[in-house]
């Protein structure tokens, strides 16, 4: 059942993927990025990782979509369709790409992963609410300050970034 | 279960996923996708943190929470960036990146 | 407070002070003001340095002290002077105070101005008054950026590329020294906890014969550019002819010094066994220098380039000199240093003059001057024969030590080198007088209209400053070089 | 020998100096006539101390056991180069420099009471004579001398004080080329005689006099083993030091410069160009002659040849010039070149220095007699402002004190006894005859020219045809003729002093009398040379144009002046002008600044090209990254697996 889930998954997102780099029309880009994320949010289901998962289904694909959707309502039409990308550079980034792939496949193929140990997360709520507050071991309280200082930083950055100068 | 799957796939998976990022990368030319592509090189990596916690050190959380913080990043840096392409919009009326060069020599 | 670190606050008061001045005749009072005490206070120190050296003091340097400033490397800031250190400060104090008479007048940006030359005027006082390698070449680095400024603003014609052209020629020549003065650090002490900066403990510590071969070069090298060694001389036409007046003289009289003195004091004393090596290599350059100086001037027709040249023969002297490696040499190129500060100080104050009063220095164009500025003719014709070594000024002191003391070697590799170099006091007294009666004497061109006018007060002050330390230099050397020979000793013995 | 007594003597020059810095420092505010009046005073102190010297020397307390001592009279330190080479300033008082102290006032005041009245109504009197007083003091500085290095300072001081005077006309350009020259020639000259001094010193370890010409003393023996090129490095040194005599001296090659140097005012033709600058190669040599006679006597033979080559050069042209001044300047020169020929012939001991002594002698007839010729002709062109010997003519009427003293000079310098000149010249005559039988048949040549030329002035200023005037020439005001009838005296009765019991090479006097085997004849040249000038030149007439046509070439030559000056104009303007100066300058400014330049040039076009990089394309930046990490990664990899 998993395994087949997986595959099904992981398909999706790899289509999914080369269409949100290749499509040339920029809001459908923006839907298939979406299908990304939700494909891997079920992989994070999958993984048992619930709590993530949900993170990932209303941060990602409900946050971080509609801003980016918003951005290109902002600067683009939607009718609009982007020139393709010159050649040169195309098969440029594909060599790249495709030796970054394959030194980084060959890698994970010829090194021998020690086998599953078989144990269980506890993802419970309890376990990841005491952990993210927990100021002890295994706790991540500052890392949380700190990213929440991140965000209030980023937000009044953005907000000053993008104000409109007043003249 | 997922003992049938091996840690192998889900890296395999990521790393296709992460070069594909990586060439939207380099060659989209519109700063949105550009962006978007940056958000797939992040999710790539988000789900080996996750696996790694999965297979290999099931007793904690340290890949699920750092997946979460990625997440958390991911979306200040949406924002900001954002902010950066609307107001470079305002500023040359466009988004190509080519035509970006603001910071030549 | 250490009676050496006055002369580096009170330039740096004086900068001070000008920040806050608002309008010229602030400026130049105070500018005047703060180097005409730090003159005074230079010969208050050689009145303390003798004073000491009388009451038995037998130091090699004295007023010795150190300021720890960077410890995990061992940096300590020493100062100390002997005579060779003190008589350069005071002819740098001189010359300052008497660049600032000279830019009297000056119309643009006259605050800014000031502040430049008495910054780089703090750069010369520290180079010479400190005994580290590190600040020495610290306070080396703090005189070469204002000259830029001052070249690239304030100078005339081609002063970009000039300004340009000194700088980026000095640079590549610290370049080298840094390299050198880290090299000596790093053999500076056989324990690695121990390494110094310091010259007095370098010159106890044993450098192996292959580390100075390799090190020696350098800092020659390092120091010679600034000092005009042919073939890297070319930035001094340039940069001379191109800077205002003040800057000329300070560059030519104080700056190409600090050269000589970094080749005696670093190259030769800290590196001897090398420089008794390679010493021929740089006697065939240096001689060279001397003639090619010399007959590069006689076809020259911009008074600042006969000046210029004439300074690549007369600053070659000096590293001759400085090659020659015993005690009459040795102090033959120490007065040849002093003498040629002050004369060519003179000279380019002059030609400062006459430039603001017939607006060209072409020598063709000009003629007969002495007839209406005869103050100005007189000094120049002084100058000139100090330049020439005359009797009774102090270019002749300064040279026949030098001849002598490289006549002393009984080679015959040296003997015609000597030959060769004295050869240019025909030479020089070619282009000076060729100068002298084009310029001066003969018939008055009545077609320009020349701004007629002797000196001013101010302009008469900086001359006579400037001929009663040539002419007392000149007619009573014994004193000054008794102090020399004393202080000259040390090295002298490292290179015996 | 050191003595107190003498230090006053120290004053002589210093007087001077004072004088100098007095009238050159105030000379602006003070009336012109003023400052003559004080410089004419201060050497008039200087010239009592000198005869009280000179006396007090000679007569009272010089002599010790039958020989003059060598008084240094006053010393001190000016340099030190080592602890044993040192350059003192002293006051060397010996028969020579005593003769010369004597010769030196005198004729400087001489020159000092004429110009009172000669530079009355030029600008710049002033001026003139503060730098008599530097001259004045730079010469008696020179020969009061106690070491060579003494000397070699103020040999330059006194080649600029000879420079400013020439100049002293300075709007003249002819003026200032001449000034110019004659600096740049004795320069040149001074180059190798500074030259020789380092390696005399080198050699000898001292500079002192004392010890150099000490016959008994080490200095004489070092360096005479050492050789080079087949002279010994002693002889080398020597005839090094003999260039600088040469060009102070104007010995022949180097002579070019003293008839230019006429330009400059008449007195101080007199002065320095006649009377003392120019003997001062004599007394260079006679200076360091005990040196010269035992260390080096070939180079005292160059010596005696070069002088009386020389004399004869110099006598042919002066037979053809036609400037007054210039014709003096060419009989100045063969005389002076009489007196390195009376060196050049001399011995040492007794009375085989008769050369040495009949030298000193001529030097010291021919300062009286030349700067009285040089005076009168003063008087000469004062009177009608011109210096062309056919401009002028039956001046006598017009000119009677001036004739009458322009006759003595020329009757003393032919050698008519009972004139001074006679004497000095019959014994250097004598000399040259008992040494060398050329030197003296060439200089017998030349005694007859001197009468000859001498004489063909004379009547050609004073007799031939009267000239139209512009305006009646008058014969010259008081001041100057005291200096003229001063001078006749002197130049007439100086020849009796008995020189031999004064100036010798050893010190010790010895007896010498007249010669007549050789005076008779050498009289009869000069009246037969006095006789064909008053044949050709006492009336007009076409004679000396035919004799001239007829030698052509020659001619024509000695009127050049042997083209001598062309040929260093060549040197100097073509040779290390255009093909050393002028390459030079441009092999800088092109070559080696081109170089730095290129240098430079370089630098830049590779930062260009670098910063190709920055391209501001934020993808290329990514590429580059991403590939250069992949490349990184595989090279990681390589080295992990090996």
């Amino acid at each position: 059942m998993e395994v087949v889930l997986f595959y099904i998954l992981a398909g999706m997102i790899l289509i999914f993927s080369v269409l949100t780099v290749t499509s040339r029309r920029i809001l459908r880009a923006a839907v298939y990025l979406l299908f990304v994320l939700i494909a891997a949010a079920g992989l994070f289901f999958v993984l048992q990782f619930e709590f993530l998962a949900a993170v990932q289904l209303t941060l990602y694909a409900g946050g971080i979509i509609v801003l980016i959707i918003f951005s290109i309502m902002l600067t683009s039409h939607v009718s609009e369709k982007l020139e393709a990308p010159g050649i040169k550079k195309t098969a440029f980034a594909l060599i790249a790409c495709a030796a970054g792939a394959i030194v980084t496949i060959s890698t994970i193929l010829n090194y021998d992963f020690p086998a599953y140990s078989g144990g269980n997360v506890d993802a419970s709520m309890k376990a990841i609410g005491t952990s993210l507050l927990g100021y002890k071991e295994n706790g991540f309280a500052l890392p949380f300050e700190v990213i929440s200082l991140l965000l209030l930083a980023a937000m009044l950055g953005a907000i000053i970034i993008a104000k409109r100068k007043e003249n | 279960m997922i003992d049938k799957i091996g840690i192998e796939q889900f890296m395999i998976l990521s790393t296709l996923m992460f070069f594909i990022g990586v060439y939207g990368f380099l060659v989209r030319k519109n700063l949105i996708t550009m962006l978007m592509s940056v958000e797939l090189i992040l999710n790539a990596v988000n789900i080996n943190f996750v696996a790694f916690n999965k297979f290999y050190y099931p007793q904690n959380l340290q890949g699920h929470f750092f997946a979460m913080f990625v997440i958390a990043i991911a979306a200040t840096e949406v924002a900001v960036a954002i902010a950066i392409i609307i107001s470079l919009y305002r500023k040359i009326r466009t988004i190509d990146v080519e035509e970006v060069d603001e910071m030549k020599y | 407070m250490n009676s050496l670190l006055w002369l580096l606050a009170i330039p740096l008061v004086t900068v001070f002070v000008l920040m806050f001045c608002n309008d010229r005749r602030q400026y130049r009072l105070s500018a005047a003001f703060g180097m005409g005490l730090q003159l005074i206070y230079s010969f208050y120190l050689v009145f303390r340095y003798t004073a000491e050296r009388s009451s038995g003091n037998t130091e090699q340097m004295v007023f010795m002290h150190e300021y720890r400033w960077f410890e995990s490397f061992n940096i300590i800031f020493t100062t100390g002077i002997d005579a060779i250190s003190l008589s350069l400060i005071v002819l740098t104090a001189i010359v300052t105070f008497t660049g600032i008479l000279v830019s009297w007048n000056t119309e643009k940006l006259p605050k800014e101005f000031f502040i430049s030359l008495i910054v780089l005027a703090t750069g010369v006082f520290g180079f010479f008054m400190t005994i580290d390698l590190f600040t020495m070449f610290l306070f080396y680095e703090l005189a070469v950026i204002p000259m830029y400024i001052l070249i690239g603003i304030w100078g005339s014609g081609k002063k970009e590329y000039a300004a340009m052209k000194l700088t980026l020629m000095l640079m590549g020549a610290s370049a080298l020294l840094l390299v050198g003065i880290l090299g000596l650090y790093t053999f500076s002490s056989p324990d690695a906890n121990l390494l110094s900066f310091n010259i007095l403990d370098i010159a106890n510590a044993n450098i192996p014969v292959d580390t100075q071969r390799f090190f020696f070069p350098m800092v020659f090298i390092g120091f010679g550019v600034l000092g005009a060694l042919f073939p890297l001389h070319t930035w001094s036409p340039d940069g001379h002819s191109s800077a205002p007046t003040a800057v000329s003289m300070l560059h030519a009289g104080v700056l190409m010094k600090m050269g000589g003195y970094g080749c005696l004091r670093v190259a030769m004393y800290l590196l001897p066994e090398a420089a008794k090596e390679l010493a021929w290599i740089f006697i065939i350059l240096t001689t060279i220098s001397i003639v090619y100086g010399a007959f590069g001037a006689i076809a020259q027709k911009d008074l600042k380039y006969i000046n210029a040249y004439s300074s690549v023969s007369h600053c070659g002297l000096v590293l001759f000199a400085i090659l020659m490696m015993n005690q009459t040499a040795l102090n033959g190129s120490v007065l040849q240093m002093i003498s040629h500060g002050l004369m060519t100080a003179l000279f380019f104050a002059l030609i400062g003059m006459i430039y603001e009063r017939t607006h060209t220095r072409d020598i063709r164009l000009m003629g007969g001057l002495m007839k209406i500025m005869p103050f100005l003719g007189v000094c120049y014709m002084i100058a000139g024969f100090a330049s020439l070594g005359l009797p009774g000024l102090s270019g002749f002191v300064a040279e026949i030590n030098v001849f002598v003391g490289a006549f002393m070697h009984p080679d015959s590799f040296h003997r015609v080198a000597t030959v060769i170099a004295v050869s240019s006091i025909v030479i020089t007294a070619v282009y000076i007088l060729r100068v002298v009666g084009k310029l001066l004497l003969g018939p008055l061109d009545e077609e320009h209209a020349y701004e007629t006018g002797d000196a001013r007060w101010n302009e008469r002050w900086a001359n006579v400053i400037l001929i009663v330390s040539i002419a007392a230099i000149g007619i009573a050397p014994f004193w000054l070089s008794d102090a020399l020979i004393k202080s000259l000793q040390p090295i002298i013995q490292k290179l015996q | 020998m050191i003595t107190e007594s003498y230090s006053y003597t120290v004053a002589i020059p210093l007087v001077l100096f004072f004088s100098f810095l007095l009238i050159g420092l105030a000379g602006g505010k003070l009336k012109p006539i003023v400052s003559g009046v004080f410089g004419t005073f201060f050497l008039l102190v200087s010239t009592v101390l000198s005869y009280y010297t000179a006396y007090s020397y000679f007569f009272v307390d010089g002599k010790l056991n039958g020989a003059y001592q060598k008084l240094i009279a006053y010393d001190s330190l000016w340099l030190t180069f080592t602890d044993k080479l040192q350059i003192h300033m002293g006051v060397l008082l010996d028969p020579i420099s005593v003769v010369m102290l004597v010769v030196i006032t005198t004729v400087s005041l001489m020159v000092h009471i004429y110009s009172l009245s000669y530079m009355k109504d030029e600008t710049g009197f002033s001026r003139y004579y503060s730098f008599l007083s530097l001259f004045t003091f730079s010469m008696l500085g020179l020969v009061m001398a106690s070491n060579i290095f003494q000397i070699y300072i103020f040999w330059e001081l006194v080649g600029l004080s000879s420079y400013l005077l020439i100049g002293h006309y300075y709007e003249r350009p002819s003026a200032v080329a001449a000034s110019k020259k004659a600096f740049i020639v004795t320069r040149f000259a001074d180059m190798g005689f500074l030259v020789g001094i380092l390696l005399l010193s080198s050699f000898t370890g001292t500079f002192d006099f004392l010890k150099l010409t000490d016959p008994n003393g080490s200095a004489l023996t070092q360096g005479s083993a050492i050789s080079f090129l087949g002279l010994s490095v002693m002889t080398w040194s020597l005839l090094l030091i003999f260039t600088g005599a040469a060009g102070k001296s104007a010995m022949f090659p180097l002579h070019i410069w003293l008839p230019d140097a006429m330009e400059g005012p008449t007195p101080v033709s007199a002065l320095i160009h006649a009377a003392t600058m120019v003997v001062a190669g004599v007394y260079l040599v006679a200076r360091l002659f005990t040196i010269y006679v035992f260390a080096a006597p070939d180079a005292l033979i160059f010596i005696g040849y070069i002088g009386t080559f020389t004399s004869l050069f110099a006598a042919v042209i002066a037979c053809t010039q036609t400037d007054i001044k210039r014709v003096l300047a060419f009989s100045t020169i063969s005389q002076i070149g009489l007196m390195m020929g009376g060196l050049g012939v001399s011995g040492y001991a007794g009375a085989e220095g008769l050369g040495y002594t009949a030298s000193m002698f001529h030097l010291f007839t021919h300062a009286m007699f030349k700067a009285l010729l040089f005076l009168c002709a003063g008087a000469v062109i004062h009177a009608v402002h011109t210096n062309e010997l056919w401009e002028m003519g039956g001046l006598k009427k017009f000119l009677p004190v001036t004739n009458i003293a322009f006759l003595i000079g020329c009757l003393a310098i032919a050698g008519i006894p009972p004139l001074s000149g006679f004497f000095s010249k019959d014994e250097i005559l004598t000399a040259a005859y008992e040494k060398d039988k050329i030197l003296f048949y060439v200089q017998f040549l030349v005694a007859g020219m001197t009468a000859f030329y001498m004489f063909r002035l004379y009547f050609g200023i004073f007799w031939n045809k009267e000239r139209d005037y512009h305006s009646k020439p008058h014969e010259a005001p008081f001041t100057m003729l005291f200096s003229l009838i001063f001078l006749s005296i002197a130049a007439a009765v100086s020849g009796f002093i008995p020189f031999s019991e004064f100036v010798t090479p050893d010190l010790k006097p010895f007896e010498s009398h007249i010669h007549w085997s050789i005076a008779i004849p050498a009289i009869a040249i000069a009246v037969i040379g006095v006789t064909l000038a008053s044949v050709l030149y006492r009336k007009d007439s076409d004679l000396p144009d035919k004799i001239s046509i007829s030698l052509g070439g020659l001619y024509k030559a000695a009127h050049r002046k042997f083209y001598i000056d062309e040929i260093y104009m060549f040197i100097t303007k073509n040779v290390i002008f255009n093909y050393i100066s002028a390459p030079i300058a441009w092999f800088d400014r092109n070559i080696i600044d081109n170089t730095m330049n290129g240098i430079a040039a370089i630098t830049n076009f590779i930062s260009v090209k670098i910063r190709g990089f920055q391209s501001g394309q934020l993808q290329q930046y990514a590429y580059v990254m991403v590939s250069g990490l992949i490349i990184i990664v595989l090279v990681a990899l390589y080295f992990m697996n090996n």
